[in-house]
């Protein structure tokens, strides 16, 4: 089986870019909200400077955790914001994962969930508090899971989608206890979180990569 | 909603352009980059910097109170998003004058990350950074929970403090005193008729009702703590003065400053309504008021709203607020005691 | 559309109220009336008195241009009304300190009817009154009409013109002189992307449609001279420049002050980004800019839309310029010949 | 016949300013749409403060050029504006026709056309400038006129409000060259004048005061 290389990583994040470019305005809306409805532009604008940064690199002679460590710092130079550190950390902590050595693609859950532990690391946010961790976490869970029972590459995909779009609705009923939208309190409740939302489309951005190179 | 945009996502840097074009006297880019800014006027060795910073969308703030007597750097992000730790370091470098760098902004999970790291990196090239997160919003969390609250026009305030206190030379650690005690002292409020559009959309962030209004918003066009009807500018002035006064506790013959703010679209005829009913509120508690600001000073875009903050003083601060001051939004002469 | 008001009738003089509240260094009420405001600094005997005014709504217009260095009288109408001759007459009489009194107001019928009157009751008094309308507007009649054509935001740079020349102690024909030779020197065109609406109606005064603006609007909420589709930032400013250039010929090496205006309700992100076209455009006729003003200095209640104006400069224009001046909506510590 | 005495001209001002209030908001629009919008604010302001001030007025004693002297610097006081001017010396043309010697009340046209020469006088619009006087004066004439040709004051109340209904309409039709509509140039056509339109209502209310006092 073929193991998360450079061109994988190309591939996703040229897929969740056209994805957030399209929904740009919906996660605006969304952080309208609750929040102060940037969070669209934010995630469109850093995912779209990976893609040109990326398109600007050697492809062949990059290693993946090299592609994650630049995606890292475009995305915090370009966005800043919450999603600047949050992200930038994640990439750093996947590209640790992938330099401590090669990961096959069925295991992409284990980089899913050291991503989320990255965002945790930076954002000290708990599961529960309404932020894009209560989506990256079960995502990732998930695909463990999958891939612990031996699904197949498809199947490991699949269950790394499904357990993205549920974890997204279940942000709905949440308290948000980070981030700006914790100033609403109550008034967070029945509105999903906006990075949570962006969350889903990445991971799924994720599975039909893995879907499609399998 | 229309406005004067050409493409949003340029919407900042151009915005920046033509605020270096029309201040040259008070700002310049920090080698070339246009969103790390720094006043023009020399700084002497030995004086504390103070970098201040935050999103996009509030012109004049941040940039507008860079200047003698304020502070010597201004990092800007997106609209209504941090700036990244490489420009925050950027004004670091640039505002050290050996004596350590004060960070003064208002306290939001993606400043708070984004200029700590940027604090990291000073750090390890060896250049002190001390923070004052600012958190002048008491609609944003309780009273016992103040480390939780937002900063939002109050801000300005704070800046002021900080630059005076910078500006007489005083240590860091003396500066942060000041402006952590300038901040403790602001309390505002802020109240939104309608949310503002981002260039990006063109659409209102959201939606109030006809006859509503948002009670306690922020500066960056979010829903407000609670949704009320919309009243009188006296009693909403009045809503405003109860809030407050719970939490400042004045007595008579307290002093304050007092700042009436536009978040955007709310003209100055307006405010200036605001303030009336705001001065007759503070003479019936004999709270004297030492200084007036009434204007734009930390926008949310287009929002129509208004914010109101008051500073008590103490001898202290009140020599501080006289001491003069030029950024291209607050320009004062200074007052001598009387 | 949502304001903050108690009465809207009582609107103005609860606003003006608000501005003595906020500005007590700078304005008072003349013999207790809120309409007619006299500037708090002293003023030597011989100096020529400028008296301005208009109606109300166009905040900090006129008000914050009343003080040192500035106009030393004001009289403020209803919304968008000129006040009556009796107001007039008081700021007169207050301002005037022996050496007569200079009118300097916007080129509206019910302005020049109520200050003529005044004048004329002045004249009973034996006060000598010179009048120098402002006609900045060059949208509102052709180039051959200029006495047709109505004063908007240039109305700035005229106070400031007449108030330096009237601090230098200079007669009241010089001071005529001067402030109608600023007057011939600048020019204005505004636009609207949507209408204001008063206290009274709460209603927007006209609609424009999505996707139009409109050109050429004054500072009355009136529509513009043509009704014409939206462009872009830097398309509006080059249809203004355009336009300006036209009626300014002006030549490489011309030198001009700046004032970028907002009319109540476009925030200062949006003027910075005029701004920066503006410059442009100025650079590529190798004009030069002596100094230049972004913000709300002559507004239209919370109208959406921005005014450019730009005044030619001579050495006589940029000295008076240059001398300090001290309105609480300008306020300016000088700029020494370089 | 009861010649125009301060009876009858308080009870002008009084149902004038009642209506002018009833019209506020549609004379404000009116203004919206050529001018600035606060045409219905003076007029109906304006005329609030003649009425309260002639309230506070010993009816028996004043006269009625001296009721009209005082309407004009009520109203010149309370509005300033482009209508104080004209208004108050309109009011102070018709306390001079007055102070000539009574006027009866069939020939209330002449005192219509001295408040219109007042107005002119003052303005120094010329007829078809789309402005008020293209209200007041082909109203004074025909009110004239039918009292020439022997009418009774209901006859001629008729003659009067009749002339400036049409007169009103006829604004539409002109392009503004005095005021504040002038710079709209072409743009003021197929708009009524608001200071016609509230002419016309000033000039109904005297109309219906000379018909329910006949
Ligand atoms: N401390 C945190 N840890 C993890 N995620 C967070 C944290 N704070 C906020 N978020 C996420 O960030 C999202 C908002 O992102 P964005 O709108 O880009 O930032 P901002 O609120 O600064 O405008 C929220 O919906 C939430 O999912
Ligand atoms: N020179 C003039 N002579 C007579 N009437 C005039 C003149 N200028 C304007 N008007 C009248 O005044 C009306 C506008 O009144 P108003 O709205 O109160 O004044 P402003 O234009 O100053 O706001 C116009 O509709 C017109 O009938
Ligand atoms: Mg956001
Ligand atoms: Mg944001
Ligand atoms: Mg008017
Ligand atoms: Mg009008």
């Amino acid at each position: 089986m073929s193991s998360i290389d450079s061109a994988f990583l190309i591939a996703v994040f040229r897929r969740a870019a056209d994805r957030l470019e399209a929904e740009r305005q919906a996660l605006c809306a969304l952080d309208g909200e609750i929040g102060d409805g940037d969070h669209g532009t934010s995630m469109a604008n850093g995912f779209a400077a990976i893609n040109d940064h990326l398109r600007g690199m050697a492809r062949q002679e990059a290693t993946p955790a090299a592609v994650l460590r630049d995606a890292a710092s475009t995305f915090l130079a370009e966005v800043g914001a919450t999603v600047g550190p949050l992200y930038a950390t994640a990439f750093l902590h996947g590209a640790r994962l992938l330099e401590a050595g090669d990961l096959d693609r069925q295991q992409i859950g284990r980089l899913v969930v050291a991503m989320a532990d990255g965002i945790k690391a930076r954002g000290q946010a708990e599961l529960g508090d309404k932020t894009m961790i209560d989506v990256w976490y079960p995502a990732g869970h998930a695909a463990i899971a999958a891939a612990a029972e031996g699904g197949s590459p498809a199947e490991v995909a699949r269950a790394l989608r499904m357990a993205a779009e549920q974890a997204r609705e279940t942000t709905v009923t949440m308290i948000a206890a980070r981030g700006r939208a914790s100033r609403l309190k109550e008034r967070s409740l029945g509105h999903l979180d906006p990075g949570g939302a962006s969350a889903a489309i990445i991971l799924a951005a994720i599975a039909d990569t893995l879907a499609s190179a399998a | 909603i229309k406005k004067f945009l050409n493409s949003p996502k340029d919407a900042v840097n151009e915005a920046l352009e033509g605020a270096f074009a029309a201040f040259p006297d008070h700002i310049e880019p920090i080698d070339g980059s246009p969103r790390a800014i720094r006043a023009r006027a020399a700084k002497p060795a030995g004086k504390v910097g103070v970098v201040i910073g935050g999103g996009a969308g509030h012109e004049p703030s941040f940039l507008g109170f860079v200047g003698p007597g304020l502070a010597d750097a201004v990092a800007v992000g997106n609209v209504f998003a941090s700036p990244p730790p490489d420009r925050v370091l950027a004004c670091t470098r640039d505002a050290h004058r050996g004596a350590g760098v004060l960070y003064v902004y208002g306290n939001y999970t993606g400043d708070v990350m984004n200029f700590d790291m940027a604090a990291d990196l000073a750090g390890a090239e060896g250049i002190e950074v001390r923070t004052v997160l600012t958190s002048d919003d008491i609609a944003s969390a309780a009273h016992d929970d103040r480390a939780a609250r937002r900063g939002t026009a109050g801000n300005v305030f704070v800046f002021k403090i900080a630059g005076a206190a910078s500006a007489r030379m005083y240590g860091l650690a003396e500066c942060e005193r000041l402006a952590r005690k300038a901040n403790d002292a602001c309390h505002t409020i802020g109240v939104a008729m309608e949310s503002c559009s981002m260039p990006d959309t063109q659409r209102p962030s959201f939606k109030i009702g006809e006859d509503d209004m948002e009670f306690g918003v922020g500066v960056h066009g979010e829903p407000g703590v609670t949704r009320v009807p919309i009243e009188s500018a006296d009693r909403i002035v009045d809503q405003i003065c109860d809030r407050i006064f719970a939490e400042m506790q004045p007595r008579p013959g307290d002093r304050v400053a007092v700042l009436v703010n536009s978040l955007g679209g709310t003209p100055m005829m307006e405010l200036l309504i605001l303030n009336r009913r705001l001065r007759k509120r503070l003479e019936a508690r004999e709270i004297a008021v030492h200084s007036t600001l009434v204007g734009h000073y930390c926008t949310s875009l287009d929002m129509i709203g208004a914010s109101i903050t008051l500073m008590k003083l103490d001898d202290e601060l009140t020599g501080l607020l006289d001491d003069p001051c030029d950024g291209f939004a607050w320009s004062f002469s200074g007052r001598r005691p009387s």
